[in-house]
């Protein structure tokens, strides 16, 4: 064992601190260092040089630099390490300007002898040292999109024009989402549906995307590059290659249930299309309503359909596949105001929600348009909308701020200028926020233009008189108590994450924010990424996001898969778990506590013919954080690059 | 079962007639009350003490008291069983506070008994009410009226629903009486103003009667003596004030359980009451 | 070190700190230059997770006088949840020092973030200080004399 | 008008009384939109926690929110931020009753008159006597006549008797404790 030890000046960052001379003259007699050297700059060429030299003069193969954090140039001295043709992870770094000459300038001596210390106790993990190599694995070019809104649909376009297959993934009958639901979209009042139909109908025609809706994904295990994923494909009950979306089931299926679509505003039938613009445009059979299912009596849908494509007997596929990435675009759900008291726990009538107003006001909808209140159909003359429902708001255990309802909030004081002229409309907020693009602007057209009433204060009661709501507030501005009278009330319902987000977590094994939503691996660098790698984001399943962001993620998280698969193979991390099987118990500890799944149990044949379990670890989608290590009782597995060997070494070498 | 019974000073002079109902029930039911013999005032409202410790030391003197005999604390006052509760719940909150009260009262505070309304303890103690009632409240409309001190902060009687609490509710309904819903249940009265400044319960009792009308209700039902009084006694003034009649008999409730329960009329102080009960007893045939 | 003189005895603390949270802390520390006693001495590994209890014995037999452990925050493990196995581990580790007799003081967890300088500083400062007043720590220490040869 | 940057001397007293930290209040107005006192304020109270956290002691201190308000808890309790307003309206309450802070504007000058005869009512007694609390407010705050009406019904239906006098003086004991303390 040969081992050379360099010691950096880093100009005067270390030299003015540490004495470095007396060092590394120190150093090159302790036992193992044939060669002890310092230097101006260790990372420049010259100083690189310098280690090349002496590796080829004294033949030296470890290496021990004394220099800055390992996480600034680690990665420069194993480079040169290569190009000398030595495993790169004959390395070790000691850190003796970030954690000792900067920290320590007050006292140079003991400096001195910490900087030695650190030294030391790399020189005694480098002995331990072994090397390490990556293996190739390969890449299956295929993504999985779940989610069938605007951003899982963006996703799964950008891929497949990209030249890849695509399967979308999306639960229930039809793809769309929520966009699918809104009227108009903020700022420019576009219709939702007219712009989005046309992306459903590309995505349905695109010969490279395969559309599973009605479909849930039930399992992945396998890690990036190949995932195995478990779809199950709910029965329709309609043989989805006869049917031709006529529509005569759902006319006269006798089963009347509230439309999801619709927010409960409007009934559809046990067999049904979700929303005339349906993509694929064929109904499913809802069978926890349908009389047949229910009672085995019925069958009318089998009667009327023209093309004989009802199958009651039809039952769950479950597919199984490959994938190289998977993009998660999940979406939310709104948060549910029952939760307020003050607001009447969900009970008044002519209390809204935003995605119900969105339906009322949809020319297409439950009421053709028309602003009409649940009570009694009379119009909507005197609106009030309450912002901030289930946002910014830590009583309710949503702290954070929705972002999207101070936009919609204003859209919606507009529509309702638009539809009833007439009308009178309230909003009561704490803060605008309209930090997108003409957004501003557009609140400001709603209050100068439409003379909607900006209250800043937040409700504190709302309850029935009579046919009428009465709001009490407060404006914060002038000081007057308010206490008025409303034919409707709008409650703004924050975004939350989906009610089953900790189950689908689970399922996919990645980590959730402190709100539920799924996590990102940097809040700032890497937004569409998890630390899952090959698992991208799109949309608010990350954090409440409007249209155009959704679009936006879309297309961020479609190149990191695209990324990924241009790639001719991906290496695997070397400094990862290790089982040594000759002692190995096989009591998979190590097993059940790996955040990964990494490890698996395994069959092996000893020397005696005798066959026994023993722990393996996939090394592909172990990330190397060792917890096994740590756990495993008769200490048989060992992490590479970090063994226990290497940390008491360091240990003892003091 | 036995418990600490803390009448408060309403219950000694002005609302005699609260006293009397709860000592029927009570008897009747079997649930043993026994008064604590020295017990002090709670302070009655945060608001009328010039600081928190001397607000949390009052209650404490009592709690201390009923620590002797390790029952639980029932108060039939929803300002007193607020006072003490929330005492309670504060200083097992916060140690720190709990150590200057003990030093300010001289005494050793446990914090480990309850603290329960007397509504709280019919509802535990009364699992069938149906085998027990002589006389159903059939079509009596009343509005449930819990002011704002018996479910706040967060539900000092555990009820769930703070804001729309169903306790009283439920307890009518089991009696016979039809409870109407209406959204003037936690508001307050306008608590002790009625002397300093007599406008503002004018003003707020007076929505709690309007609202009540308007929403059917033939009779009050309370579960606090200064809402009584406030409703009650302050009823003519609050007519005269507002210019509208209301003619709404306000009871407590358990002088509704004890009718329901076959006890005497006559025993029950009802012409205690400003705004007569008796005509519309009478017409509903209870009396 | 020689820990029989008490005249220049220094406290000597050993400080298990996570690849991710942690030392980027304590680099950061560096960073802005935040001066602190030179008596730790930091172990790098990946993650709170892969530190063994053996290790933190190892530490005391071979005379640290305190040993700090630190990783993410809980939630904030770069692995998901390896820091959630290493809390486990360390309430046991406490109770068995105590068992053996090492004041608990001497052995602390804590969770530093890669942001949180100030703090791993604060952390060592009174680490430093509180074991200053313990004295050196005597038990577990086994008088190994022979250096570690080298073939 | 600021000028000089904004110290945080009052917040921090309330701290340290209440552990209450005013700054997490952002202004929403649930709190004085909920109080059915609110008229009766020159501060409602989302405006007095903005005098606190802009530590306009003179201006908090000498506002009649703490007069004005009933102890309803409605505040508190509706509180998005989750902090109890009503404790921080009466920590003020105290801090301007041991600086003897006058209120600026006079219309609810009879609260701290009741609060005082109620005190004493009740350091007398043990127990509040409702009558004599009734009589004794009509004497100090010279509204001689007021609810005079009442008074031939509450006696014939016997609403004035009370409790006998305690023989005990907790109260009493404390309320002179207090005093040596903080000098009240």
């Amino acid at each position: 064992m040969r081992i050379g030890v360099f010691i950096c000046h880093c100009g005067t960052n270390i030299s003015g601190v540490v004495d470095v001379v007396k060092l590394a003259e120190s150093i090159s007699h302790y036992p193992g260092v044939v060669i002890s050297k310092e230097n101006k700059y260790m990372c420049s060429d010259p100083g690189q040089n310098l280690i090349k030299s002496a590796v080829k003069e004294y033949n030296l193969d470890r290496i021990v630099v004394a220099s800055c954090t390992p996480k600034l140039h680690e990665n420069t001295f194993r480079a040169c390490l290569e190009d000398l043709g030595l495993n790169p992870y004959m390395l070790e770094i000691a850190n003796i300007r970030e954690q000792c000459s900067w920290v320590h300038s007050d006292n140079p001596e003991l400096a001195t002898k910490k900087a030695e210390d650190l030294i030391k106790m790399a020189i005694a993990r480098v002995r331990f040292a072994k090397e390490l190599t990556c293996s190739k694995v390969t890449i299956e070019r295929r993504a999985l999109v779940i989610g069938g809104g605007v951003a899982g649909i963006q996703s799964a376009l950008d891929i497949a024009n990209a030249g890849y297959h695509v399967t979308l993934v999306e639960r229930t009958p039809s793809i769309g989402g929520r966009m699918a639901q809104l009227d108009k979209t903020f700022p420019t009042l576009d219709c939702s549906a007219c712009i989005l139909t046309p992306k459903m109908v590309e995505a349905n025609r695109h010969h490279l995307i395969k559309i599973l809706t009605y479909s849930e994904v039930e399992e992945v295990s396998g890690f990036v590059g190949s995932f195995e994923v478990t779809i199950r494909m709910k029965s329709r009950s309609v043989e989805m290659k006869k049917c031709t979306g006529c529509g005569m089931c759902q006319s006269k299926c006798p089963v009347k249930v509230d439309s999801e679509f619709d927010e409960g505003l409007s009934k559809r039938r046990a067999i049904y299309m979700p929303f005339p613009q349906a993509v694929p445009n064929i109904p499913v059979i809802d069978r926890a309503n349908c009389r047949y299912f229910l009672e085995k009596k019925c069958g009318v849908c089998k009667k009327v359909c023209p093309s004989d494509a009802i199958d009651y007997d039809q039952e769950d596929t479950i597919l199984k596949e490959k994938f190289g990435s998977i993009t998660i675009a999940t979406g939310f759900d709104l948060f549910d105001h029952s939760a307020y008291g003050e607001y009447g726990y969900g009970k008044l009538k002519n209390v809204i929600t935003s995605i119900q107003y969105e339906r009322l006001v949809n020319s297409s909808g439950p009421t053709g348009g028309h602003i009409i209140r649940p009570s009694d159909g009379k119009e909507a003359k005197k609106v009030a909308f309450i912002s901030c429902v289930g946002s910014r708001d830590n009583k309710m255990g949503k702290p954070y701020c929705s972002k999207v309802c101070c936009m919609y909030t204003a859209k919606h004081a507009l529509l309702l200028k638009e539809h009833v002229p007439d009308a009178e409309a309230y909003i009561f907020y704490i803060d605008i926020r309209a930090a997108g693009k003409n957004y501003e602007e557009f609140v400001y057209r709603v209050q100068e233009n439409y003379r909607v009433k900006y209250i800043r204060g937040r409700v504190s009661k709302i309850f029935e008189e009579g046919d009428n709501l009465i709001v009490r507030g407060f404006d914060t501005l002038s000081g007057e108590s308010i206490e008025m009278e409303f034919d409707l009330v709008v409650l703004a319902v924050g975004v939350i994450p989906r009610k089953d987000s900790d189950s689908f977590a689970r399922m996919l094994n990645i980590s959730l924010d402190a709100n539920h939503f799924v996590g990102e691996l940097h809040p700032k660098l890497a937004p569409v990424e998890k630390n899952t790698p090959g698992i991208f984001l799109s949309g608010s399943c990350q954090y409440p996001r409007d249209i155009p962001e959704s679009v936006a993620m879309a297309g961020a998280a479609a190149v990191k898969s695209l990324s990924l698969f241009a790639k001719e193979f991906l290496t695997s991390e070397p400094m990862i778990s290790e089982v040594n099987t000759s002692i190995c118990t096989g009591c998979l500890n190590c097993k059940n506590i790996c955040p990964y799944r990494a490890i698996n149990e395994e069959e092996i044949k000893d020397l005696d013919g005798k066959i026994r379990i023993v722990a393996k670890v996939n090394e592909t989608i172990c990330r190397g954080c060792g917890t096994c290590v740590a756990s495993c009782p008769s200490q048989c597995i060992n992490l590479k690059g970090v063994s226990n060997e290497q940390i008491l070494a360091a240990i003892e070498a003091l | 079962m036995e418990y600490s019974y803390y009448p408060g000073c309403s219950l000694k002079s002005s609302s005699k007639d609260y006293a009397e109902s709860v000592k029927q029930v009570s008897d009747k039911l079997g649930i043993t009350l026994i008064e604590l013999s020295n017990w002090a005032c709670c302070g009655a409202s945060v608001s009328h003490i010039p600081e928190e410790s001397l607000s949390l030391a009052l209650p404490a003197l009592t709690i201390a008291e009923a620590d002797k005999y390790s029952r639980d604390i029932v108060a039939s006052c929803a300002a007193c069983f607020n006072r003490l509760k929330s005492t309670h719940l504060l200083l097992g909150k916060y140690p720190e506070k709990k150590i200057e009260t003990e030093k300010l009262i001289g005494k050793n505070l446990s914090v480990k008994i309850n603290v329960k309304h007397f509504l709280e303890v019919l509802f535990e103690e009364v699992k069938d009410w149906d085998s027990i009632i002589i006389k159903k409240l059939k079509g009596l409309k009343v509005a449930c009226y819990y002011g704002c001190l018996l479910t706040r902060p967060n539900d000092m009687i555990k009820d769930g629903k703070s804001e729309d609490p169903r306790m009283m509710d439920n307890l009518m309904e089991k009696l016979g009486a039809a409870s109407i819903d209406w959204p003037f249940k936690t508001e307050c009265c306008g608590t002790s103003f009625g002397l300093s400044k007599p406008e503002v319960v004018l003003k707020l009792s007076g929505r709690i009667l309007r609202s009540a009308k308007k929403s059917g209700a033939e009779c009050i039902v309370v579960a606090c003596p200064l809402c009584h009084s406030n409703l009650d006694l302050r009823q003519s003034q609050i007519e005269k004030y507002n210019n509208l009649k209301f003619d709404l008999p306000v009871f407590y409730f358990p002088e509704l359980a004890a009718l329901a329960l076959g006890i005497d009329y006559r025993n029950l102080l009802l012409d205690k009451h400003i705004v007569d009960p008796m005509p519309l007893l009478r017409r509903k045939d209870l009396i | 070190m020689d820990n029989n003189n008490q005249q220049t005895w220094e406290p000597k603390i050993y400080a298990f700190l996570c690849n991710w949270c942690s030392y980027e802390g304590a680099d950061l520390a560096g960073g802005g230059r935040r001066i602190y006693p030179a008596n730790v001495r930091i172990i790098r590994v990946p993650c709170s997770g892969r530190i063994d209890p053996v290790f933190i014995l190892k530490s005391f037999e071979r005379g640290a006088d305190g040993v700090l452990v630190s990783g993410c925050h809980p939630g904030d493990c770069h692995y998901t949840e390896g820091n959630y196995f290493a809390r486990r581990k360390f309430v046991l580790v406490k109770k068995l020092l105590e068992y053996v007799g090492i004041e608990p003081e001497r052995f602390q967890a804590r969770w530093i973030s890669a942001s949180e300088a100030i703090k791993f500083v604060e952390t060592v400062k009174e680490m430093t200080e509180n074991i200053r007043k313990l004295g050196p720590n005597t038990k577990l220490v086994k008088n190994i004399k022979e250096e570690i040869t080298c073939q | 008008m600021i000028r000089n940057g904004i110290s945080q001397t009052l917040a921090l007293e309330i701290e340290k009384r209440t552990k209450i930290n005013v700054f997490g209040c952002y202004q929403c107005g649930k709190c004085s939109a909920g109080c059915v006192f609110s008229y009766l304020m020159d501060t409602p109270p989302h405006l007095l926690m903005r005098l606190i956290q802009l530590d306009m002691r003179e201006k908090a201190l000498s506002s009649n929110t703490f007069w004005g308000c009933g102890a309803c808890v409605t505040c508190s309790f509706r509180c998005p931020r989750e902090i109890d307003v009503l404790r921080v309206i009466n920590t003020v309450r105290s801090i301007a009753i041991e600086e003897r802070v006058l209120s600026r504007n006079n219309s609810l000058k009879d609260v701290p008159i009741f609060n005082e005869i109620f005190m004493n009512n009740i350091i007398g007694n043990e127990h509040v006597n409702e009558f004599l609390l009734g009589a004794n407010f009509n004497l100090k705050s010279l509204k001689f006549f007021k609810d005079i009406s009442l008074l031939p019904v509450l006696y014939k239906k016997d609403k004035l008797t009370a409790r006998k006098k305690a023989s005990t003086r907790n109260i009493k004991k404390i309320v002179e404790g207090l005093k040596g303390n903080n000098g009240i």
